[in-house]
């Protein structure tokens, strides 16, 4: 682990350019002020971007009166959020409720620590960079349970608890699809990853990108998972009762989660910084607004699954593709080793088609009436 | 070890985002499953029956405008009928047909929501009613041509129509009839096999065919469950019988079974409406009856099939200018009847999307 | 088209099957005495060749003396219908029999009326009122309310 | 887990549940017999300004009116008009208003776009209690000015500003979506306006 000590790069990856503020403290410093800025700026575009993009799904103009091309908008809306008045329901737990925008903010922001923007450009080159970034991102879960049970509010309450049942089923498949990643690449460590995949690991992992990226969504409780703040069903779900500076808080894990999720992602299966004749750091954005906008066309054309149905699909559809995708790769990592990539791709391709197909005629949602 | 849990109850409503108005719905929940419903209704509820006594016939008009907003000229029609039959006036052929035209539009125009809207309970965010808003403001350009307004449109008099189209409406709405296929196509083929969808509403909040009778339900919820009963074949009023067209029934009568029937609907209409310009005879729009007028003393009943199900006016005459008793029979509220049997052990999003499936306007169930 | 069934002869009939409980039948209604009126509404119902399986609506009319409780019926296996009426005498302190037990689809309509007109249904699962709150003082649909 | 105790099941509802309501609504009823005034006094005094409150004062009002999300309250008629106004032709969006909070807690202003009767009066209330300051509300048509049609009749309060303090009024019954921006483009000139004193006066 290398948080006890200034960051060791090892094997033939190149030390720390000279230019860098010399030191442990330095590199920190500036790598801190790095990622703030970048997640704040980019929750910014992000919001913009899904704004402006959604009215176009939907045949409207989006925000276009604030600054050129509506781009302020992001803006005009922290500046009107943050000084709004604070509301504390009465009979909500005070300190719980105070507390669950913290908690649930600051370990989407940890999570950038081991995400890197440029060959070796990142806060800490942990060796265990995916576990790492696993264990942190399901503690949000805790600030959105906290926000519920404190505000004393049964629709934040049924939120809530679908929050946790939503987390807690999706954490599996998602951390089975990151082991084959990790198969292929041979390390944990996101920079050697990136530094691993000659060829965009999407192609040779369609249906590790296809679990992933599926978990990842209710991870981070986007359409069709948004069951949490399923707004037609429990009105805003466990931020209802938030107002003001909280609530932008709440506002802000969405998107800097969405940040997140996009930033693994593209780290993982799009090959991370790397592409040619583009600096590496544009490429990194590119990867990441690109997958951003996979989420919200998503968001923007499919309906809402039901909350048992959403566990289900976890369970029974996601969980058993996970394990064989896992399978298929050990194998295809020892027989294959020194195979062309090419027919590999193909063929994984065609055992993904083959797989999802033929399990998804097992499986069935609908239904599900209890008698009472 | 056994916890102690206990059913909480859970106010949806008056204000929430998909009770289609205030609506409330008193919903015991035992975690996430309904296990009872109880609808509280009301908060919309305007005294319109009785403001209508107070009124002469033709000043009453307006107010059926505001029943069921989304299908003014439905309700214009229904209580035309109503006040012609019990007057004994007769509607020159012209304006019979022009009625049936606006009619159809309004059925196009309020099924465009109800499915728009329907999709948005089921949790799509807001991009088909946007869709069908598109569609919809299509279909108030016309009624904006002819009465001026763009939802309240008191265009039905009493006797015919308020004046006779202008001279660019047919070539505009021939235009609109041409199109208006692909678009039902287009919508419904994004929607009808979306594995999502069908895992939500296949089979979700039956009513079965004898309930629905025996609750009265009416309109697609009726037609949804399997009886073949549309009050434009059973009883044909205004042209209706000189039409051809289908009436759609379904089979499970559940959510997605109301929704196929609201699209087929749609396609209907559109051929009706393609006849009915093809036949449209030339002449007067209205015969002429003063304002102010006496019924003689008796009663009428007078029904058309709204979009929403079988909407009536019962009207009473003393023989004095004004209406005696004004009852409207509000099919929006009857289709509420059978509610807790189609919700009751369901999840909560399921009674969202069952609720979201009768499509009701609170102006017409509490009036 | 729709068959108004002609209420003389239902009314014949009905007063072979239940003698007295007709007081008078005039077009394609039939004014029933409100005692019979559960025999007579089930009777109508189930008699096959009538099988009134469908109530449209039920509305209830201010005429000062009475309140006139109307029932509009129609089949639809059959296609005809019929107009069913029942007085309740006075104005205060006003029950009815429920038809709830026939027809389902009578719940939210007989609140309605017992909301605005006061005639209470006996026999009815849940007889609250509906559109307005508990504590309104009146029933705003009868003609003395100003 | 075993559902043991089965107190809360009832299948309808006690009456005195209802009649608690009815008590609410009574009371608000003969507490609200009289319009409260409009909240823009303010627009006609002379206010102390200084360079450093009025640069504020600009940029927190340019922040308030550009970010002005409505709360869900649409009772009747007007609400398809509200609809229609957010869908592509009108398109609020473009003023950054399609966030349509369904928490009333994350709403700025509300648009209260029909009829309101006494038994919807108290949850009206409620919802314009529970937003968090700065708010504003838009009196959409003529049922929510007046009573409109209806202002005769048993159950409609005549006029929302009965019940809460109403900014904009806007005629129509319903009102054209072009009017209804016009009265949204009148808020922002209004909110463009306030300044941060009156604020902290209050």
């Amino acid at each position: 682990m290398a948080i006890a000590g200034p960051i060791t790069y090892y094997g033939t990856l190149p030390q720390v350019p000279p230019d860098w503020p010399g030191g442990f403290w330095g590199h920190w410093g500036t790598f801190v002020g790095i990622i703030l800025v970048f997640v704040l700026t980019l929750v910014m575009g992000f919001i913009w971007v899904e704004r402006r993009g959604i009215a176009r799904f939907q045949a409207r103009v989006g925000p276009n009166r604030v600054g050129p091309f509506g781009l302020l908008q992001p803006v005009a809306d922290a500046i009107k959020v943050l000084l709004k008045e604070d509301i504390i329901p009465a009979s909500g737990d005070k300190v719980v409720h105070w507390l669950a925008p913290v908690v649930a903010f600051v370990p989407v922001l940890l999570i950038f620590a081991v995400v890197p923007f440029w060959d070796g450009a990142l806060l800490a080159d942990l060796n265990i960079g995916i576990l790492y970034v696993v264990a942190v991102s399901s503690l949000t879960t805790i600030g959105i349970f906290m926000a519920g049970w404190g505000s004393n509010n049964k629709y934040s309450l049924l939120g809530a608890m679908r929050a946790i049942a939503q987390v807690v089923s999706y954490e599996i498949p998602l951390v089975l699809s990151l082991v084959a990643v990790v198969l292929l690449a041979g390390s944990l460590s996101l920079n050697d990853i990136v530094r691993a995949q000659n060829i965009p690991f999407i192609l040779l992992q369609p249906l590790g990108f296809f679990i992933f990226f599926l978990a990842a969504c209710a991870e981070i409780n986007r359409t069709p998972f948004d069951l949490l703040e399923a707004e037609s069903e429990i009105v805003a779900g466990f931020h209802t009762e938030y107002s003001g500076m909280k609530f932008a808080l709440f506002y802000l894990v969405e998107y800097a989660e969405a940040v997140a999720i996009s930033a693994i992602i593209a780290t993982l299966f799009l090959s991370g910084w790397r592409g040619p004749l583009l600096p590496p750091f544009l490429w990194f954005l590119l990867k990441v607004f690109a997958v951003f906008f996979l989420i919200f066309w998503v968001r923007s054309t499919i309906p809402r699954l039901r909350v048992d149905q959403v566990m289900a699909f976890a369970w029974k559809f996601l969980l058993p593709l996970a394990f064989l995708n896992l399978l298929i790769t050990g194998v295809q990592v020892i027989v294959w080793q020194g195979v062309l990539p090419w027919p590999v791709i193909f063929v994984n391709l065609a055992i993904m088609v083959v797989l999802i197909v033929g399990w998804s005629s097992f499986f069935r949602l609908g239904g599900g009436r209890v008698e009472v | 070890m056994v916890l102690k849990a206990e059913p909480f109850v859970v106010n949806l409503g008056p204000v929430h985002p998909s009770t289609h108005g205030v609506f409330r719905l008193r919903a015991t929940l035992d975690g996430e499953v309904v296990v009872n419903i109880e609808p509280v209704i009301g908060y919309l509820h305007r005294g319109i029956e009785k403001l209508a006594e107070g009124r002469t016939y033709t000043q009453n008009i307006p107010f059926t405008d505001r029943l069921d907003y989304l299908a003014s000229m439905s309700n214009n029609l229904a209580y035309c009928l109503a006040v012609e039959k019990l007057a004994g006036i007769t509607v020159p052929e012209r304006g019979d047909y022009l009625r049936v035209i606006m009619a159809e539009l309004q059925r196009l125009a309020s099924h465009l929501i109800a499915v728009g809207a329907f999709l948005n309970d089921c949790g799509a965010f807001m991009t088909p009613i946007l869709y069908m808003l598109r569609e919809r403001e299509k279909i108030l350009d016309h009624f904006e041509m002819v009465s001026g307004q763009r939802l309240t449109y008191a265009y039905m008099r009493i006797g015919g129509v308020s004046q006779d189209i202008p001279e660019e409406f047919l070539p505009a709405l021939g235009k609109f009839v041409a199109g208006m296929p692909g678009y039902i196509d287009e919508y419904d083929g994004l929607i009808k096999e979306n594995e999502i969808f069908l895992a939500r509403t296949k089979g979700v909040g039956i009513l079965p065919k004898d309930l629905a009778i025996n609750i009265s339900a009416s309109g697609p919820v009726l037609r949804a469950s399997g009886v073949k009963w549309d009050i434009r074949k059973a009883d044909p009023y205004s042209v209706y019988d000189r039409f051809e067209f289908d009436i759609p029934t379904g089979t499970a009568g559940d959510c997605y079974d109301r929704y196929r029937v609201r699209v087929e609907e749609m396609r209907q209409s559109v051929r009706i409406l393609q006849q009915a310009m093809a036949q449209i005879p030339k002449g007067k729009v209205r015969t002429e009856i003063p304002l102010t007028f006496r019924p003689p003393v008796g009663e009428a009943y007078g029904h058309v099939e709204a979009p929403k199900g079988e909407l009536g006016f019962y009207l009473v005459s003393d023989g004095s200018i004004a209406p005696y008793r004004f009852h409207c029979r509000a099919p929006s509220l009857i289709n509420l009847t059978a509610l807790r049997d189609m919700m009751i052990g369901w999840k909560v999003a399921d009674a969202i999307i069952i609720f979201g499936s009768i499509d009701i306007c609170m102006g017409e169930v509490d009036r | 088209m729709t068959v108004a069934l002609s209420g003389k002869e239902i009314a014949a009939r009905l007063a072979k099957q239940f003698p007295g409980s007709i007081i008078e039948a005039t077009g394609n209604t039939i004014l029933v005495k409100a005692d019979s009126l559960p025999e007579v509404a089930a009777f109508l119902k189930n008699a096959p060749d009538l099988s009134f399986d469908y109530l449209v609506s039920l509305t209830a009319v201010d005429y000062w003396d009475y309140f006139e409780v109307v029932y509009r019926l129609t089949s639809i296996p059959r296609n005809h219908s019929l107009v069913l009426k029942v007085r309740c005498q006075g104005r205060a302190n006003l029950h009815l029999p429920s038809v709830t037990g026939l027809w389902r689809g009578a719940d939210f309509q007989e609140r309605e009326v017992y909301d605005l007109f006061g005639i209470a249904f006996d026999g009815h699962p849940n007889m609250k009122r509906i559109f307005m709150w508990e504590g309104f003082q009146g029933h705003p649909l009868r003609r003395d309310y100003l | 887990m075993e559902v043991t105790e089965k107190s809360g099941f009832y299948v309808y509802s006690d009456v005195e549940l209802d009649k608690n309501e009815g008590i609410q609504i009574e009371a608000l009823k003969t507490a609200s017999q009289n319009s409260i005034p409009d909240p823009d006094r303010w627009l006609d005094e002379e206010t102390q300004r200084n360079i450093l409150l009025t640069s504020l004062d600009a940029i927190l009002n340019w922040a308030r009116r550009s970010s002005l999300w409505p709360v869900v309250c649409f009772p009747a008629c007007c609400a398809f008009e509200l609809i229609a106004t957010a869908a592509s032709r009108f398109d609020i969006s473009r003023f950054g208003m399609e966030v349509i909070r369904a928490s009333p807690r994350q709403a700025d202003v509300m648009i209260t776009a029909g009829t309101l009767t006494w038994k919807m009066a108290p949850n009206v209330r409620r919802i314009y209690e529970q937003m968090a300051e700065p708010k504003w509300v838009i009196a959409m048509g003529a049922c929510a000015i007046s009573g409109g049609t209806f202002a005769q009749s048993y159950s409609v309060v005549p006029g929302y500003n009965r019940i809460i303090p109403v900014d904009v009024y806007i005629p129509g019954c319903p009102p054209r979506p072009e009017a209804l921006l016009h009265g949204i483009r009148m808020l922002h000139n209004k909110i463009a306006k306030q300044s941060i004193k009156q604020e902290a006066g209050k």
